[in-house]
């Protein structure tokens, strides 16, 4: 027997991987191109532009080819499998997968253009900067994708390390090299736990494939999963801290605040897409036998950070702190979605993309009135706004009624969509304490709105923000009101996103 | 006759895993707290390969490596910034950065 | 047929951008023309749209449909335009315009103007939101935007710290209220899988049981609550006396505060389904009776007035939890015009002399301000329950409805009597002592009566105060026809039958009133130093209304003391001077359990890793014993 | 008999040097527990049939890893000797009450036998992991991980790069 007889191709499905592809290639020409020429840093923005364009389209194209499979006959069905589990089934072709990929180039588009100011600032780092954001959307990207949970946890590490290095990219200022040190300490603890989490799975169930496990799963009764269980608790803690879930959510606030205001956004939305993914793959694919147990933990964690996130918002005096807060809880509030299982996909894809949206959009007027490389932004700066710069606290204003969930805005259908859901699970507790956290939430999303209308300005005049910041607040602001206003499509997009 | 079981290799995984997580917690040096989360991922792969002998595959031998390559790109970009820190603070103490907080 | 009622709402909100973005440039007082004519149309459209239930009897209304939202859910655009619908929109919007009149003369030369039209006229839009969605989806967004539009023309004048704290307050409590509204409309969203009117009034009998309707009830009470100030969630209103008076008059007195009672009344069927009906009703009575004995000491001009509003609320209250929806939302339109009369007339006063608000520095105006004070004296009388004016009839109804429910409905008769009595006291008090009687002005002030543009809104109200009750007499019911093809579902409770119990009830009631302003007239049209005796009498009890029995102060000592305490032990200062009572009660609770979770936050990293193997242990312990894993 | 042996002797070995890692006052002492528990974990492997992983333990870690720590350990100072007294207020209590709650949960989990299961073990011949076992796997069914590890140096690069580079004294504060 020789060597290359033992070794059989993998089934490659290229378009599977095909924005992921289009991003790490982009990312590598863009690291060459600079090194070689030296081009301008605006060309390089509209040539990572054009690479976040191009990986939408082929994700338009996997969108197709994922309809186009759900209709397959039977007599395709060999076929589907092999075109929808490339690479023996590291990976899937899914509506899930698709989802995720439009949340995360949508937020990584409108990021590049928020955070625009901040790369033509960072000089001879921008190309780095442009590729380490390109990198971490791929991973994101895979998290989505992974059916295996060494991809899931390559996805997290890739998109992982490139933010920790976002969070300190400016590093003259102390704070930002701070938030990177918080930020990468305890995400590479958090990896840890999550492989580790990984590893014990492995050894419960005797595989990484979700889908195996989940075979092997509902094959077999054990008496004693106690490693399987650690397995899946350490999992949990681990995307729980992606998605920054109180009590692991301490590292959000500091790096929100500390790191350069034009790339937080960015980073926010994109990790919470990332974990959110993975987290929904991980506990509705491998693990929906053990809903029983699960959920009532899941069902803790949300109303843990849906509590703790608001009241602590309400006290913070800096803006991107009180959006940090707010994000912890968000994410309880996107985890009411998850505890209602297999069920709730549809509402989880649908609020994780209208909130991201506006966490991008919201960063990203932040950084227009405080500066795009700087730390921090307080409530100060953000008086008599309205005076100052009407078109940044117009869409402010619209972005956090979003956030509150204010009829009429995607963030009332989001968190009507996932509260429901939750109450139909048997969760009307958890709907109850929902309810009450997003009451409060309404206090410190007003304050700021009654800061920019309501008081006098401080002496300060904003820079009038450049035309792709402009373009990107007005989408990101649209688009909260149009999806709040016809809900249905983007309804109906999210709903197909079950997980095969 | 004792037979070490691929449970004992678990359990002294779990020991060093925990010893790793206990690390973080009590030392300020940002350099050793990042050698206690290698010591971590080291009990992970212990975990990988005592489990993958067991289970007769290999995939917990090959998950090692994935480790390992992850292991060394955190190194690179640790390093980085613990350095980063060292060179404007002259301490790589983290109990001295708490600008951010509240 | 009505496809044109989407207009009644569309005039204002037109009205609100058009201001919003050109007002300034309007100027005065084009602006306030504005936003009038938006307001009148929206009357004008809404009367003609109206006109069907009229002409056609039995006429049920249809729903209009704008705009499919989310069907899936039954939230759409969608407009109810029934008779209920119909009378609120033109109760809402006549007297809107009405009020936006009078502000085009109250508010000359402020330097916000425009401003204050362009959000009086998204008051009206989001209050006929209200009114005419024919879904809770749509109640809800109009029950958040009109809440929101009260907060900021309460704290209009923001550079007043007291406004922009009354402004808070009001805001504060009103979320407690929409806390168990939200509760509410997820149990009934669950229970029916639909928000739509149309899928849900209908199908209670078959799908709710009876704790079910009842949890729903108190769950839409406490909302309720919040709203229309009731207790324990009044306490806002007072303070919302801060905000410009045609404010008052119009979302505090006329509108936005019987938001609740439409709440209950368009629930009627699911209140008729379980107990909480009964709820309702003691939490009305004992209101009314609380906030009347308030208001007999009060000395500020518009806290009177504040204090008169919620305790005519919990009439209101009485007759909707009792099952008497029309005599509930005949109360309500009387109680629209002559309150708002009270106001504007108050505002007048107010404006007349020169921003003094203290009764005991007026006196003696009726010759100076001959219109304010007869129109005034008339709806005191209207108040007051005095034959044959409007007030009369509906409070009438109201005590006939709890008479004849019998049981504990006596008890609440009684206390409406009891009511009735305080409220002709406190009223006829008002009026003498601002209108007659020695001038006991400071240096300075010269009374003047108000222009043309604030007087006529005042002689408009005097005759609906008079002229409205006689829509619905014992003798004549038109608008209890009227009303009737929207409560066909529900039993609706009615007073006793027959001329001679009606005649009986009418006595003892006038009886009260005219007790009650008689006793008051003879002590207030009598130098001060009678009064001071009399109201020396009463001893620690004046002084106890005075303060409004402290419930601020308990509110404070029992959820602010402790949390500021506990903020203080955590070496957190508060705003600690700032503003006093429940809001702060509630606000400082939160905040104070923000602030000691924010000491966590240390910005130690290691601090945090605790935190995080903390939960992680706590994560793993939980899934093992729970997934049975040992 | 001999794997009980080595278990015994290289498994108190591996929590000595680990324990040595969290309580060593000199960064360098550290560093060599580090190394003990590594190398204890490379004979591990060994037995546990991970031949190539056993050798890349020591090359890629002991090799690369801890040399680079080392040199960083160097520039900061080799000779300073870490205060390792506690400032932070009731960081060691809590730290204490966390072990004690891990250490029993442990020693309950490892008592009761949690760990011995690993419900689908298998009897009879064992893979082997060579190197051609592993690359069997590694470049068919684990084709896509292995190709996602570029994307991990690449940033790995990039990151160190954007991390060093800039020029003292520069500013990036907005100027306006």
């Amino acid at each position: 027997m020789t060597f290359a007889q033992v070794l059989t191709p993998p089934s490659v499905g290229w378009i599977a991987i095909a924005p992921e592809i289009v991003l790490g290639v982009g990312a590598a020409l863009i690291l060459l191109f600079d090194v070689q020429y030296k081009p301008k840093r605006t060309h390089l923005g509209l040539a990572t532009a054009a690479i976040v364009a191009t990986a939408f389209a082929f994700a338009i194209v996997q969108y197709d080819r994922v309809q186009t499979l759900s209709q397959a006959t039977a007599d395709q069905a060999a076929d589907f499998v092999a075109t929808a589990f490339p690479f023996d089934a590291m990976i899937v072709l899914d509506a899930n997968a698709v989802f995720g990929r439009f949340a995360m180039l949508l937020v990584t588009g409108l990021g590049l253009a928020a955070g625009w100011r901040l790369f033509e600032r960072l000089g001879a780092r921008a190309a780095e900067g442009l590729a380490l954001m390109l990198l971490s959307a791929t991973g994101f990207m895979f998290m989505a994708s992974s059916t295996h949970l060494m991809m899931v946890f390559l996805g997290l590490e890739v998109g992982s390390i490139a933010l920790y290095v976002l969070a300190g990219i400016t590093r003259e200022r102390t704070e930002s090299d701070e938030a990177a040190i918080k930020y990468f300490l305890l995400g590479s603890v958090a990896s840890a736990v999550f492989i580790y989490g990984v590893a014990l799975t492995y050894a419960g169930s005797g595989s990484m494939n979700l889908l195996e496990i989940q075979g092997v799963l509902a094959r077999n009764i054990f008496t004693r999963p106690a490693v399987l269980l650690i397995g899946i608790a350490l999992m949990v803690v681990g995307m729980g801290f992606k998605v920054s879930a109180a009590p692991f959510h301490s590292w959000a606030p500091d790096v929100y605040q500390g790191a350069p205001g034009g790339i937080v956004g960015y980073m926010a939305a994109a990790a919470k897409i990332g974990g959110f993914a993975a987290l929904i793959r991980i506990l509705f694919t491998a693990f929906p036998d053990f809903i029983s147990t699960w959920g009532p933990l899941v069902a803790g964690i949300a109303a843990l950070s849906m509590l703790l996130g608001s009241t602590v918002a309400l006290v913070q005096d800096d803006i991107r702190r009180m959006l940090g807060y707010s994000g912890v809880a968000h994410a309880g509030f996107i985890l009411t979605g998850v505890v209602a299982g297999g069920a709730g996909t549809g509402e989880v894809w649908f609020y994780l993309g209208v909130y991201t949206v506006q966490l991008v959009g919201a960063f990203g007027v932040v950084a227009a009135v405080t500066g795009a490389a700087t730390s921090g932004a307080g409530i100060d700066a953000f008086r008599g706004l309205s005076k100052r710069a009407p078109f940044l606290a117009a869409t402010f204003t619209v972005l956090l009624l979003g956030m509150a969930g204010l009829p009429l805005t995607s963030g009332f259908v989001a968190k009507f969509g996932v509260f429901t859901e939750a109450w139909q699970a048997g969760y009307e507790w958890l709907v109850i304490v929902a309810v009450l956290a997003s009451v409060i939430a309404f206090f410190f999303y007003l304050r700021v709105i009654v800061a920019m209308y309501m008081e006098e300005p401080v002496d300060e005049a904003v820079a009038p923000p450049g035309i792709s910041v402009r373009a990107s607040l007005a989408l990101a602001s649209l688009i909260t009101i149009v999806i709040g206003i016809v809900p249905g499509p983007l309804l109906s997009l999210a709903g197909e996103a079950s997980p095969l | 006759m004792i037979e070490v079981t691929a449970g004992w290799y678990l359990s002294l995984a779990a020991v060093l895993f925990s010893i790793g997580l206990l690390g973080i917690l009590v030392r300020r040096n940002a350099l050793i707290m990042f050698m206690c989360v290698e010591l971590m991922l080291n009990a992970v792969n212990l975990t990988f390969v005592a489990a993958g002998r067991a289970l007769g595959n290999l995939e917990g031998q090959v998950a090692v490596f994935f480790v390992l390559v992850v292991a060394a790109a955190e190194v690179v970009v640790g390093l980085a910034i613990i350095v980063a820190i060292f060179r404007r603070r002259e301490s790589a103490s983290v109990d001295e950065l708490a600008t951010l907080r509240g | 047929m009505t496809d044109f009622v989407w207009l009644v709402i569309a005039f204002p909100l037109a009205g609100a951008v058009l201001l919003h973005f050109l007002g300034r440039r309007l100027g005065e007082p084009l602006a306030g023309i504005i936003g009038t004519l938006a307001a009148a149309a929206a009357f004008v459209v809404a009367f003609v749209a109206a006109l069907p239930f009229i002409v056609e009897e039995g006429n049920h209304g249809e729903t209009v449909m704008l705009w499919e939202w989310m069907p899936a859910i039954g939230a759409n655009l969608e407009i109810t335009w029934d008779p209920l619908a119909a009378v609120m929109a033109l109760i809402v919007t006549g007297v809107g315009s009405l009020i936006h009149l009078f502000s085009v003369g109250y508010m000359h030369g402020d330097e916000r103007f425009a401003r204050f039209f362009t959000y009086l006229n998204l008051f009206l839009a989001s209050m006929l939101t209200l009114v005419l969605g024919g879904n809770f989806a749509m109640v809800f967004l109009g029950w958040e935007l009109v809440g929101l539009c009260s907060y900021l023309l309460i704290s209009f004048w923001y550079t007043k710290p007291s406004a922009a704290a009354a402004g808070k307050k009001a805001f504060v409590v009103n979320r407690i209220g929409d806390f168990g509204f939200m509760v509410g409309l997820m149990l009934v969203f669950t229970n029916f899988g639909t928000l739509a009117f149309d899928g849900i009034f209908e199908r209670v009998p078959e799908i709710l049981d009876g704790s079910t309707a009842t949890a729903i009830g108190l769950l839409f009470l406490v909302g309720a609550a919040g709203k229309s100030a009731q207790i324990p969630l009044y306490v806002w209103l007072p303070d919302a006396m801060e905000g410009p008076t045609p404010v008052s008059a119009l979302i505090h007195a006329a509108t936005m505060v019987t938001a609740g009672v439409y709440l209950v009344a368009r629930s009627a069927t699911i209140f008729a389904a379980g107990d909480a009906g009964i709820v309702v009703a003691v939490v009305g009575a004992l209101t009314a009776l609380w906030a009347a004995s308030i208001a007999i000491a009060q000395s500020d001009i518009k806290r009177v007035l504040a204090y008169s509003t919620v305790s005519q609320l919990g009439y209101m209250f009485i007759a909707v939890g009792l099952g008497g929806y029309i005599a509930g939302i005949f109360h309500l339109m009387t109680h629209a015009f002559f309150k708002a009369l009270l106001f504007l007339g108050s505002g007048s006063v107010i404006h007349g002399m020169h921003e003094e608000q203290d009764m005991n520095k007026m006196g003696g105006l009726l010759e100076k301000m001959p219109v304010t004070g007869v129109t005034m004296g008339i709806a005191t009388l209207a108040i007051a329950g005095i034959p044959p004016l409007a007030g009369f009839w509906s409070k009438d109804e109201i005590l006939g409805v709890a008479f004849e429910y019998g049981g504990v409905g006596i008890v609440l008769w009684v206390i409406g009597l009891v009511t009735a009595l305080i409220t002709a006291f406190y009223m006829t008090r008002q009026w003498f002592m601002v209108f007659t009687g020695e001038p006991r002005w400071e240096e300075g002030v010269d009374p003047h009566e108000s222009p043309r543009s604030m007087t006529v809104p005042l002689i408009v109200l005097a005759v609906l105060s008079v002229g409205a009750g006689f829509l619905n007499t014992p003798f004549r019911l038109t608008l209890e026809h009227f009303l009737e093809p929207s409560f066909e579902l529900v039993k609706v409770a009615h007073p006793p039958e027959g001329l001679g119990m009606f005649a009986l009830l009418a006595a003892i009631s006038v009886g009260a009133g005219i007790a009650g302003a008689a006793m008051a007239g003879f002590v207030y049209s009598r130098p001060r130093e009678i009064w001071e005796r009399f109201q020396g009498g009463f001893g620690g009890l004046w002084e106890a209304w005075q303060a409004a029995y402290r419930v601020d102060d308990l509110y404070g000592a029992t959820i602010v003391t402790p949390g500021r305490k506990l903020s203080e032990r955590m070496a957190f200062d508060f705003d600690a001077g700032g503003i006093d009572g429940f809001v702060n009660g509630v606000g400082r609770a939160v905040r104070s359990a923000g602030a000691r979770t924010r000491v966590l936050q240390t910005g130690l990293v290691r601090n945090y890793g605790v935190g995080f193997v903390a939960g992680l242990l706590a994560v793993v312990i939980w899934l093992v014993i729970a997934g049975g894993g040992v | 008999m001999v794997e009980l042996v080595i278990f015994v002797l290289l498994g108190t070995g591996a929590i000595a040097g680990a324990l040595s890692v969290i309580f060593a006052k000199n960064p360098v002492y550290a560093a060599m527990g580090l190394l003990g528990t590594l190398f204890s974990l490379g004979v591990f492997y060994v037995v546990n049939l991970g031949h190539l992983i056993a050798a890349v333990q020591v090359i890629v870690y002991a090799g690369a890893v801890l040399t680079l720590f080392l040199f960083v350990i160097m520039m900061i100072g080799v000779d300073r000797v870490e205060d390792t007294s506690e400032t932070i207020r009731y960081q060691r209590q809590l730290v204490i009450g966390l072990a004690a709650i891990l250490g029993v949960t442990i020693a309950a989990l490892v008592i009761g036998g949690e760990f011995a299961w690993v419900p689908l073990a298998v009897d009879g011949p064992i893979p082997n992991g060579t190197v051609e076992n592993i690359a069997g796997i590694m470049f068919t069914d684990w084709l896509l991980p292995f190709e996602v590890t570029a994307l991990l140096l690449t940033i790995g690069a990039a990151g160190a790069i954007a991390l060093a580079y800039y020029a003292p004294g520069t500013s990036v504060e907005d100027a306006e």
